[in-house]
């Protein structure tokens, strides 16, 4: 009998019926008295000034209402490093230059979608077309292009991460291992694509529908670009098709359509094309990484030394984010007694890269995990094992950089052991590759500058005994309304059907960071819990006030049932509770509130997930094609909440982390993405899944609400690795860059009987 | 966005063939026109008459007689096929390759002449089979109605031999000889995906064992579906043995003229062909020897 | 135990004290007054930072940890 | 560019409706109709987001001609559900957590709905090929299959009409 009454028990998602009836109303589908729709211009150059805009011809197209430049706008440059002035670098309608193939240029306004697409062609700009680069390589060269005054180089930020003594640590090792790296560029390719309406009133208040993972960021960047009152500004995000870490930034979308909506005091609609998702938002950061590891003939590791460019695209974004977390979780999950990362982000003239589900880490893990397997078979030594003795474990300090409390992956070796063995031989073709990894479960990162506690929660209880929960945490499809309902019903002691969740509308909900660093089930659950508590806090006083007990017996509430908990049996309905309070309140509605801000938990997260991943590949070595076939995860995230949402969670994950180890490509051609649409960008279907059995293992957060921890987004780490290993072990090859594609396979395969002829 | 269009909906192939006749080069045929949109929505493809034949009845049909063979109708739908009793008698091949174009939904409202007549056809999966298995095609017009091998259907890029006033009204596939048997397979990254090339082959064996008549034809690896005619004329007449299939394998290789670009070199669609050929021919040759 | 290290810019003082961690410090901060230090000791501040990128090594830390460390007279005066 | 009559049966329901011919079924069943449900994720016939049944055949609203729907029978997701009790197909979605963000879900649902009409012993690999034509970005697709086999199994009912 488990000790909760809701925690990690089934239920469905709070939202499930709207979703599964068509019933949920996405921006997408958002229409409004009078609305207008918008479209983009975009700049067909990586890198121009821009000399003049001509939209006369434009304005007379009939059906055509506005059009706004750079112009029209405060010129204002953005970014969501509102710290660090010269890191806001984006004009999201540059006034003189355009940085990247796509970037937006005009914005038209006109009665329908089509009117607005055929005005596009009479906009005439003149450009200046600048020389341009778009490798970090080539960036950081002496004669290479400037694309931001004042950054030298074209760098944008550098981060450095050392530990220890690294120079001695490499005097122990007695085996160095140094190799060059290369990781793609990924497409959040969210099911709903970037979309806003905008709707600015006389009374000079803008309201904003947006598929946003961060209402909140969008209401303060918003105000900052617009110069409105943050107060002034409500941005709704009811459902939201996706967002994977591509959507709480501001993009084109809710830009252009407030511009309009400014200016033409209409409500202005703008969805972006598939081509337009692809080529005009932002992506996973391609990196180089080169890595140097030292170890000891029994596998202990010593040194570790990572120097890594990322191409930052054309502006700063999240990557300045991603650049560090990639540097920190390189090191992840083990133990070295010398650290030390540089990474360098360059400006280039594509397409700006940012935060993307696993931040930064994917990359890390792709370089670190392929390394690692490749030194086990370098020293003959077993990879579950030397990775094992390396690991971290509760208690343990990364020097100066953050104590983990909750550790569960000693117990991943063990289960992951035993899956392999189980498997025993396999066909010559086929090989189990496995990987391990570790994410942080909240990124205590406030370059936002936010005044606010990163999460907050109100309670209200209603007469009748319903609850309204008002969350500032955005649901984007991962299920933190269903995970936060739950942990309210547990902390309240009712049931999730009790609860009513209110998110994703800035008027109506405390502010929160919103979806992105795994913050929501630890943060805004501690939030949730506590108002939760300070609700159920309040009922006591009055059950405390009716019950002869004496004063010694504690009592609770649980499932519905006010009660003393030594006596479980002798109780009464909460509702009966709710009604006396609310009357012994003199009919104040019982209201709890609650916020979560972390404290002496270090500058990364309050806590860390682990995990390992054994996947099973099958190639064709003559043609290279790769199939899935089999996986097992292990995976710690502390107390599981919602079973369900768990499990669907790191399925995803997988399917993207797969899909970003061998399908998903982004070859660019002088600036231009080669395959903006979903004929020739692939992402994983369902044919290609192969099973994802997960195995939890139980540990306890103390930091975590009711001991839990993140889930969902560490799970985008191993997965490229584990494929790339299982290639490793099943034809000898070594693949160092991803995409792994079929053709990089046949040409290592030869490479490698070149070789052995010799 | 479509450019605007005068839409017509013949009520028979008549009625379809005399507006063919007046509007020429000025019109599209629609059938299922999933891959026709797509074009017109990126303004790639502009039409001032569009003539929407995916009501004719009269041309949604499958028979099969002794002469001829297998005889499919225009407007007969993918998913029709894959279904098909009659098919899957007289030819079960056709099912199989059916079932590898693109998705359910797709093959739900596409049609067989649809796919054949569209530009792309080289790159998809019935073309270069359907070459394979000796397939002709019916074309039509207001003035006459004319047979074709569909291996002679297709001219250049986007360009095939119908004229401004034909409609491809049926597709013939020959019945099977004894002895013979047809593979097709295609290289792609996930599920039923557009091949990154794809070869088909047929292989027709002698009382002795030798080969009597092949086909290999590759799809996707040119700017039309290609024959690998020296490939074949290396099999004709000979007996099977590996090394003789590597030498036809080469010579595919040789006959095809692929493109490069971001999912595949050209040079590695000259591997994949060769691959691809060796499996094709040996499957086709195993199951011609076994019948 | 040598007096910790305090950077010649800001004065700020590196987490271990130690001149390379101040090296560092300047290499993270990389604003315009740290690199004006850098120029100003006859050194190029990209370049250091390329060649610490591009090389093994520590190279670029150690060579500004040097000058850092003669510069600590001037900074605790 | 002239506009014309056009009439269609929606989830059982006949409208009559003034279009032009270049209206995608989407277009119409969107924005005529109002049935916002049904979705559009690509232009390129690739993402299955705006699956619809025409006479219980899955098919891609996108890259369909309104017109060339004429007279026939149309459902969407809406449709699915009988007098406010939803189908076995959705009851397992909500079962299983066969959705996330729920943007493809109208378009899978209707892809699993047709596929369970003309399989009914279906295999795993089936399933998987039944549903390729529809991306889910969110659920990896397990959680869909493992719904898909437990209708196939009889776990559900149907109930309302």
């Amino acid at each position: 009998m488990s000790k909760y009454s809701v925690i990690n028990t089934h239920v469905h998602n709070v939202d499930g019926i709207a979703k599964v009836t068509g019933r949920a109303t996405y921006t997408f589908d958002v229409k409004l008295p009078g609305m207008l729709y918008g479209k983009i211009l975009r700049s067909p150059h990586p890198h121009a000034k821009i000399l003049n805009i001509d939209y006369s011809s434009a304005l007379e197209l009939p059906g055509v209402i506005g059009v706004v430049t750079g112009k029209d706008t405060l010129g204002v440059k953005q970014g969501i490093w509102r710290r660090f002035q010269d890191l806001c670098d984006e004009q999201i309608l540059p006034v003189d230059k355009v940085r990247y193939i796509g970037e937006p240029v005009a914005a038209v306004a006109a009665v329908s979608e089509e009117i607005a697409e055929q005005a596009l062609d009479l906009i005439d700009v003149q450009y200046e077309v600048l020389p341009a680069v778009y490798e970090p390589l080539d960036a950081i060269k002496k004669e290479a292009p400037e694309l931001h005054a004042g950054f030298e180089r074209n760098i944008n930020v550098t981060r450095h991460i050392e530990w220890g003594n690294v120079e001695e640590a490499f005097e122990e090792a007695e085996y160095v291992r140094e190799d060059w790296f290369k990781c793609g560029g990924q497409a959040h390719m969210c099911m709903e694509t970037r979309a806003a309406v905008s709707s600015y009133t006389p009374d000079g208040k803008l309201t904003v529908y947006h598929s946003s993972q961060s209402p909140y960021y969008m209401q303060g960047l918003l105000a900052g670009v617009l110069g409105l009152k943050e107060g002034n500004i409500r941005v709704i995000s009811h459902y939201v098709g996706g967002g994977f870490g591509g959507k709480f930034e501001l993009d084109g979308a809710i830009f252009c359509s407030a511009v309009l909506s400014m200016k033409l005091h209409r409500p202005v609609k703008i969805v972006f094309t598939r081509e337009e998702d692809f080529i005009a938002t932002k992506r996973r950061t391609p990196m180089s990484y080169y890595v140097r590891t030292g170890v000891k003939k029994d596998g202990t590791f010593c040194a570790r030394e990572a120097k890594v460019f990322t191409n930052g695209g054309a502006y700063t974004g999240m990557g300045a984010t991603a650049l560090y977390l990639t540097g920190f979780f390189h090191s992840f999950p083990y133990r070295w007694k010398g650290y030390r990362y540089d990474g360098y982000r360059v400006y280039t003239n594509t397409l700006p890269s940012t935060s993307m589900r696993g931040f930064g880490a994917p990359q890390a893990m792709w370089c670190s995990e392929q390394q690692i397997e490749w030194i086990t078979a370098d020293l003959g030594l077993d990879p579950i094992e030397m990775r094992r003795k390396n690991a971290h474990y509760p208690g343990y300090e990364v020097p100066g950089q953050a104590t983990i409390a909750s550790c569960g992956i000693d117990q991943c070796f063990d289960v992951v052991q035993k899956w392999v063995k189980e498997k025993g031989k396999l066909p010559g073709n086929r090989a189990v590759g496995i990987s391990a990894a570790g994410f942080m479960s909240g990124g205590i990162f406030n370059w936002f500058d936010t005044p606010y506690s990163f999460s907050s929660a109100v309670v209200t209880i209603n007469y009748d005994g319903t609850v309204e929960l008002y969350v500032g945490a955005q649901d984007i499809g991962q299920g933190s309304n269903t995970t936060l309902a739950i942990i309210c019903a547990e902390a309240l002691g009712v049931r999730v059907e009790d609860i009513k969740v209110h998110s994703g509308d800035t008027e109506h909900c405390p502010a929160d960071l919103g979806a992105w660093g795994s913050r929501q089930t630890l943060m805004a659950g501690n939030a949730v819990k506590m108002a939760a508590e300070d609700a159920k806090k309040q009922l006591l006083e009055v059950a405390y006030a009716q019950s002869g007990f004496n004063i010694v017996y504690d009592l609770d509430i649980k499932n519905r049932w006010v009660h003393a908990i030594a006596r479980p049996e002798r109780g009464y309905d909460y509702a009966e509770l709710v009604k006396k309070a609310i009357r012994g309140k003199d009919g104040q509605r019982i209201i709890g509130r609650g916020h979560y801000t972390p404290h002496g938990k270090g500058m990364i997260s309050p806590a860390y997930s682990y995990m390992l991943q054994a996947v099973e590949v099958d190639i064709d070595k003559e043609t290279g094609k790769i199939k899935l076939v089999d996986s097992l995860t292990a995976h710690d995230c502390g107390q599981p909440i919602n079973r369900l949402g768990l499990i669907g969670q790191l399925e995803g994950a997988f399917s993207m982390a797969a899909g970003y180890g061998y399908l998903e490509y982004m070859p660019y051609e002088d600036g231009k993405l080669m395959n903006p649409n979903l004929v020739d960008y692939k992402v994983m279907r369902a044919t290609e899944m192969p099973d994802v059995p997960v195995a939890e293992i139980d540990t306890y957060e103390p930091e975590g609400p009711y001991g839990a921890k993140e889930a969902g987004e560490g799970l985008t780490n191993p997965t490229a690795a584990a494929i790339g290993n299982a290639i490793f072990h099943a034809l000898g090859v070594q693949m160092k860059e991803c995409p792994i594609r079929p053709e990089m396979i046949v040409d290592a395969l030869k490479e490698k009987e070149e070789k052995e002829r010799k | 966005m479509i450019h605007d269009f005068t839409y017509l909906k013949p009520g028979s192939l008549q009625e379809a063939l005399s507006m063919l006749a007046d509007h020429k080069d000025e019109c599209k045929i629609i059938c299922g026109g999933q891959s026709l949109l797509i074009m017109m929505r990126q303004g790639i493809l502009v039409t001032d008459y569009l003539i929407d034949i995916k009501g004719l009845d009269e041309l949604n049909y499958i028979t099969y007689d002794e002469r001829e063979g297998l005889k499919i109708g225009a407007t007969t739908t993918h998913r029709l096929i894959e279904k098909s009793e009659l098919v899957k008698k007289k030819c079960p091949i056709l099912v199989e390759i059916e079932k590898k174009v693109a998705s359910i939904q797709v093959r739900n409202w596409g049609s067989i002449a649809g796919n054949l007549a569209h530009g792309d056809a080289q790159a998809g999966d019935l073309a270069p089979s359907l070459i394979a298995l000796g397939a002709k095609v019916k074309l039509a017009s207001s003035k006459r109605d004319r047979i074709m091998p569909l291996e002679e259907f297709y001219t250049g890029f986007f360009e095939n031999a119908m004229n401004n006033d034909e409609l491809m009204v049926e597709v013939r596939v020959p019945p099977i000889q004894d002895r013979a048997a047809t593979t097709y397979t295609k290289f792609n990254l996930i599920g039923n995906d557009q091949g990154i090339v794809g070869v088909a082959s047929t292989v027709v064996i002698d009382q002795n064992g030798a080969c009597k008549d092949a086909r290999i034809v590759l799809g996707n690896s040119g700017v039309t579906p290609i024959r690998a005619k020296n490939a074949e004329k290396i099999l004709r007449g000979k007996g099977l043995d590996d090394g003789l299939i590597a030498e036809v394998a080469e010579a595919a290789a040789r006959d095809a003229d692929p493109v490069s670009d971001i999912h595949a070199s050209e040079e590695f669609r000259r591997h994949l062909i060769r691959v691809l050929t060796k499996r094709m021919v040996k499957q086709a040759w195993d199951q011609a020897a076994h019948l | 135990m040598s007096e910790p290290v305090k950077c010649p810019v800001c004065g700020k003082q590196a987490k271990t004290g130690s001149a390379i961690d101040c090296a560092r410090h300047m290499f993270g901060t990389g604003d315009k007054p740290h690199k004006a230090w850098v120029e100003a000791q006859g050194l190029s501040f990209i370049d250091l930072l390329i060649e610490q990128a591009t090389t093994p090594g520590n190279r670029s830390y150690v060579a500004l940890a040097e000058i850092i460390e003669k510069a600590q007279d001037r900074v605790n005066k | 560019m002239e506009k014309q009559l056009l009439k269609l049966v929606v989830n059982g329901q006949e409208y009559v409706l003034y279009i032009s011919p270049k209206s995608l079924l989407v277009e119409v069943i969107r924005d005529h109709i109002g049935l916002t449900g049904t979705k559009r994720g690509c232009d390129t016939v690739s993402c299955g987001a705006c699956t619809v049944m025409i006479d219980d055949m899955a098919v891609k609203s996108c890259s369909i001609l309104a017109v060339q729907a004429e007279g026939r029978h149309i459902t969407t997701v809406e449709g699915l559900e009988k007098n406010g009790k939803l189908a076995p197909i959705q009851k397992a979605f909500l079962d299983h957590g066969s959705y996330q963000c729920g943007f493809c879900t109208a378009g899978m649902l209707i892809s699993c709905e047709a596929f369970l009409k003309e399989n009914f012993t279906p295999t795993k690999e089936g399933i998987r090929e039944g549903i390729e034509g529809n991306i889910c970005r969110c659920t990896g697709y397990n959680s869909i299959v493992r719904a898909v086999e437990a209708v196939a199994k009889g776990d559900y009912r149907e109930e309302g009409t």
